[in-house]
């Protein structure tokens, strides 16, 4: 791996991931003025440049006594995990940041490792609304990671294979999302709940007055939203290689299909926020251990049987 | 003029964002959530860290007046402060000179933008800290171990106590328990409602309801007809029908959309929102938003089975929680004048949140298609009105005790959400109770 | 050594975008003034707290955390069968149905006992 | 000798210094919270050493279990011990000199074995590490592989059976009675219960049972 190609890596993907979240902050506002009834802005392109020159002009609050290294590990470490997932996932046949043998298993580490930052976001201001919204968040963390590896795995099953590349590559004939039709789903769902997106929003939620962000303000406000872009435009692109074929299609080159499909899936996630309510804690945690886990088990079952 | 102040692009760029916005609601402006949650140019949010202007709604009574200037200093600089004087106008108290004063009917959203751009880049300086900066837990290096405890344990740390344990009510786990005052200021509780809540975990351990004593707040007698419909009251002349009903369909629609906003639906929040500032003259279009929700499952997946209220205590809360809860009771079932417009009271079954938000559209629907049928008639002088959200019962606090204890937050604050008591309304701020 | 490569990428990523992210809030705040007293009061709603937020929070889910571990555990053996289950064939069927069958167990008796949600 | 090149021998010194020096942390901290997150970190630099040593599965999977479990810890840690975030000083060491001793013992042991015992020349395959685990597991460790399954189902049986307060008959300490804690009731010397139908009797119960009837109240709003 020549010094050129290993920078080019780590350029490409930090460019992915500032050009993902701005999409993903930009998906939201789109969504959000066509179900609020609005005409279309330019706003809605503009909109996130400026909230984050607005974060650099706005000072950032502190508590009273909090624990203030963790707090500022918190979205840095959030944002790179994200990039860490994302980088395990290839653009095409050839463009690949880091072609890894197990790169399933990186991507569920990074994904389980993003708990702490989060927990640390909520635990670190030492206010009653962000540590409620912490404890949540581990509830959430605990339940969805069992689906989300289950996913993964019953698509490396085929694939005889943890590396992405080989997983987008046995794909050739036939897609896993019509193989394994359960897989696609329960991912999507997964990781919209690692990412605390949408309806799965229990830690930020508005009944804690924003929960985990209720007491920060300017960039660190921005770099905690970033993060949370980031690992939704992670879950999106692998979700897209693993289940829609990655750079597998015809027509188009590799990469550009690779990039339409992460896109799709994006805006699905993106859009659940505003189709759906926030749930309830115990109650989705239960639908996770009761339904989500059985089905995920068995996905892999019938992975098994197709793939003999 | 903070030295950041002086990178101008970037300021300017800044200042054609979104303003954030944290709406302090006081007593008297029904509207001001509504006005703001429609603007596309705002954005309210439900914590001050973040906000970088400060809107006070209506007027804010002499008690409510440090934790305003707390939710204020609690801002991140630059900040400004919009005074948005309700029904009673009244000027902002003496510390407050710098804030915009905005009348009960000027343009309140190109004020908060105006107040916005010039704080963002310099024009308007950052308002500074109201409280005196004297520590507030100041005692903090006394004994063995530098905070009065002995050994690991006890002493006040940095100037605060810790929590302390206390048994639980569900699992039997003696943990922590700690005692938290949420406060007037809090984005889904009813205005100036204090909650001191003692949390195990993230379930309500213990509850009670401290609303500060508001003196002086009986002057609002004189209510504009907006309001009407607000305190129960038989007034002694005749009031149009639709300006009854198109009052009632108002204050639903501003409560969905706050209900709205706290099950994170933003962007119906705000559709509803500016339905709520120009109600529809017809139906349709609430039927079509009324399908919307009922189609959207996640909402009654959420609300189902949650804060249910039904029998002796339903009937005390009355109105729309009764009905909601099988209780037929509405004060315009034996008005002679609805009778001719063929009103027929809307009545839901087992009385939980689900069935709470169901309620009150349909009331919506139906108080518009009333509003558009009534035309000119008119009530009878000394006829009782029915109010859209009927002053809370007077043991509010035990009311709440017993329905929230033991239950997680998160169902706590839908469940008061859900009850829109209109705290204001019946001068029930000025019971004594201290905060 | 090829492969070490691709770590050493995942490694430089993650430690740039956390340098990155400290090091664009250590710029902001340099202009900050200092917060006084009162604005760093933690916000819940207007009121000042009584005690430190931090506590010894009940966690609710103490069950389920320990229901997670076991299946924790259990992702341990599931990836290598992943891989090599195309090469072994049908045996590898009957080993990891036993296998999830014993584990759905678990979830099963903790479903009926009712301590998956908060207790 | 395995000839590596400089910039694994720089990682290796690198991680391994560093996952001392976290370990070393965890019992320097005062808060609950950052021990366990030290912990963790000290786990992770551990996982990568074992990247440089091309057990690339392992290490990928000891960094997966170990960001859930140190989670739950933090958990527990904060739950049960008296200082979750290390306002008060925490002293987690005893038997200092025990302790001391205690660690260059085992130190020299671990150093001996790794200076003079004779490490096979045979390095590990570059690749296809968890293919090798597979077909280990599905040949002769099978029954490694069966018994983890079975040992795991006891576990989790056990634990729901220890931890959960209610199951699906009811109250886990109903019928119990709760050790007298006043001094001059001894502990035991339960008050005569009259013979009553099980409801009436929890009914029945008098002082702090209020307590437990709203718990049985909770219970039935819960069922």
């Amino acid at each position: 791996m020549t010094a050129t190609a290993w920078w080019g890596a780590i350029a490409g993907v930090g460019l992915a991931i500032i050009v993902g979240a701005y999409l993903v902050a930009v998906a939201d506002r789109a969504i959000a003025s066509v179900v609020a009834g609005e005409p279309m802005r330019s706003s809605i392109l503009a909109g996130p440049a400026r909230s984050v020159a607005l974060g650099l002009v706005q000072s950032r609050t502190t508590t009273e006594r909090p624990d203030g290294a963790a707090w500022a590990l918190a979205p840095a470490l959030y944002l790179g995990l994200a990039a860490a997932a994302l980088a395990v996932v290839p653009l095409s046949e050839t463009l690949l940041a880091a072609d890894i043998e197990n790169g399933l298993v990186l991507f569920g580490a990074a994904q389980a490792l993003a708990v702490i930052p989060v927990f640390l976001n909520g635990w670190s201001p030492n206010s009653i609304l962000p540590l409620i919204g912490a404890f949540r968040f581990i509830a959430q963390a605990l339940s969805y990671e069992m689906p989300n590896l289950l996913a993964l795995l019953s698509v490396s099953v085929p694939a005889s294979s943890l590396s992405i590349h080989d997983i987008v590559a046995s794909q050739h004939g036939l897609w896993n999302v019509v193989r394994l039709p359960l897989g696609l789903p329960l991912f999507l769902f997964a990781a919209a709940s690692l990412a605390f997106w949408g309806p799965m929003n229990l830690p930020d939620g508005a009944d804690l007055a924003g929960g985990t962000q209720a007491e920060t303000s300017g960039l660190h406000l921005v770099a905690w939203r970033a993060g949370r872009a980031a690992m939704l435009v992670a879950a999106a692109a692998m979700g897209a290689a693993a289940f829609l074929g990655g750079w597998l299609g015809p027509g188009l080159p590799g990469w550009a299909w690779m990039v339409v499909k992460t896109l799709v899936l994006l805006v699905l996630l993106v859009g659940s926020r505003h189709v759906a309510a926030r749930v309830r804690a115990e109650r989705y945690v239960v639908i996770s251990w009761a339904v989500l886990i059985p089905l995920a088990l068995l996905n892999v079952m019938i992975a098994a049987v197709v793939a003999l | 003029m903070t030295a950041r102040a002086s990178a101008g692009w970037l300021t300017a760029v800044a200042a054609r964002a979104e303003a954030p916005v944290f709406l302090a609601r006081g007593i008297g402006t029904a509207d001001a959530d509504a006005r703001l949650r429609a603007s596309p140019r705002l954005r309210v949010l439900d914590s001050p860290r973040a906000a970088a202007v400060l809107v006070v709604a209506g007027c804010v009574p002499t008690e409510l007046a440090e934790p305003l200037a707390r939710v204020h200093d609690q801002m991140a600089h630059p900040r400004a402060t919009v005074w948005w004087s309700g029904a009673g106008d009244s000027a902002p108290p003496v510390g407050w000179s710098h804030a915009t004063i905005v009348g009960p009917r000027d343009d309140i959203e190109a004020a908060v933008v105006a107040a916005y751009r010039d704080v963002i880049t310099g024009a308007r300086c950052s308002e500074q800290t109201l409280l005196p900066d004297v520590d507030p837990a100041p005692w903090r290096g006394v004994g063995p171990y530098g905070h009065g405890g002995t050994g690991m344990t006890g002493g006040i740390p940095y100037g605060r106590p810790m929590a302390g344990r206390g048994d639980d009510r569900r699992d039997g786990l003696t943990l922590d328990v700690v005692l938290a005052r949420i406060g007037p200021f809090f984005a889904h509780l009813p205005e100036g409602l204090v909650l001191e809540v003692t949390f195990a975990g993230d379930v309500v351990h213990d509850l009670t309801v401290k609303t500060p004593p508001v003196a002086g707040v009986d002057g609002l007698g004189a209510r504009l007809p907006d309001d009407a419909v607000t305190a129960t009251m038989a007034p002694d002349r005749a009031v149009p029908v639709a300006a009854i009903e198109l009052a009632r369909a108002r204050q639903h629609l501003r409560w969905l959309a706050r209900l709205l906003h706290l099950y994170g639906l933003d962007a119906l929040a705000r559709l509803v929102a500016t339905k709520a500032l120009s109600v529809p003259r017809e139906p349709q279009e609430l039927t079509a938003l009324t399908r919307r929700l009922e189609r959207c499952w996640a909402l009654g997946w959420a609300t189902r089975g949650v804060g249910v209220i039904d029998g002796v205590s339903a009937a005390l809360w009355g109105g729309p929680v009764a009905r909601a809860a099988g209780i037929p009771r509405d004060a315009r079932a034996n008005s002679p004048v609805y009778a001719t417009l063929g009103f027929q009271p809307i009545v839901h079954a087992n009385g939980d949140n689900c069935d709470r938000w169901r309620q009150r559209l349909a009331e919506a629907v139906q108080a518009i298609e009333l509003a558009a049928r009534a035309g000119t008639a008119v009530t009878e002088p000394g006829e009782t009105i029915e109010p859209a959200a009927p002053p809370p019962p007077a043991d509010f606090g035990d009311q709440l005790a017993a329905l929230l204890i033991g239950t997680e937050w998160g169902d706590a604050v839908a469940t008061i959400a859900s009850l829109d008591p209109d705290v204001n309304a019946a001068g029930y701020l000025s019971k004594g109770a201290t905060v | 050594m090829v492969a070490l490569a691709a770590f050493s990428v995942i490694l430089a990523i993650l430690g740039s975008s956390i340098a990155l992210v400290l090091a664009g809030r250590w710029v902001a705040a340099r202009a900050d003034l200092p917060a006084t007293a009162p604005e760093r009061v933690p916000f819940s709603g207007g009121l000042p707290p009584e005690v430190h937020a931090w506590n010894r929070f009940h966690a609710r889910y103490y069950v389920m955390a320990l229901l997670f571990l076991t299946f924790d555990m259990e992702m341990v053996y599931m990836f290598p069968w992943a891989v090599v289950f195309r090469s072994e064939g049908t045996v590898a069927i009957g080993e990891i149905f036993v296998f999830i069958s014993i584990l759905a167990l678990g979830i099963l008796y903790a479903w009926r006992e009712r301590s998956l949600g908060w207790s | 000798m395995i000839e590596t090149p400089l910039a694994v021998d720089v990682a290796f010194w690198f991680f391994g210094v560093a996952s001392v020096v976290t370990a070393w942390l965890v019992f320097r901290t005062d808060s609950m919270v950052r021990a366990s997150f030290y912990l963790l970190a000290s786990f992770v630099n551990v996982g990568v050493v074992l990247l440089l040593m091309r057990a690339e599965y392992l290490s990928l999977i000891l960094i997966l279990m170990m960001a859930g479990e140190m989670a739950i810890m933090a958990v527990f840690m904060v739950m049960f011990m008296m200082n979750p975030a290390g306002l008060n000083p925490m002293n987690m060491v005893h038997q200092h000199r025990a302790s001391v001793a205690g660690g260059v013992a085992t130190f020299v042991a671990l150093g001996a074995v790794g200076v003079f015992a004779r490490f096979p020349d045979r390095p590990a395959r570059p690749t296809g590490v968890t293919f090798a685990l597979g077909q280990e597991l599905l040949g002769e460790s099978m029954l490694v592989f069966e018994s983890a399954g079975a040992a795991l189902l006891a576990t989790m049986i056990a634990a729901i059976a220890l931890a959960s307060s209610r199951g699906r008959y009811g109250q886990a300490d109903d019928g119990s009675d709760a050790p007298a804690f006043d001094p001059d009731r001894p502990f035991g010397d339960a008050p005569p219960r009259p013979v009553a139908s099980k409801h009436e009797e929890q009914a029945g119960k008098e002082g702090a049972d209020d307590m437990h009837d709203m718990r049985n109240m909770d219970h039935e709003r819960m069922a």
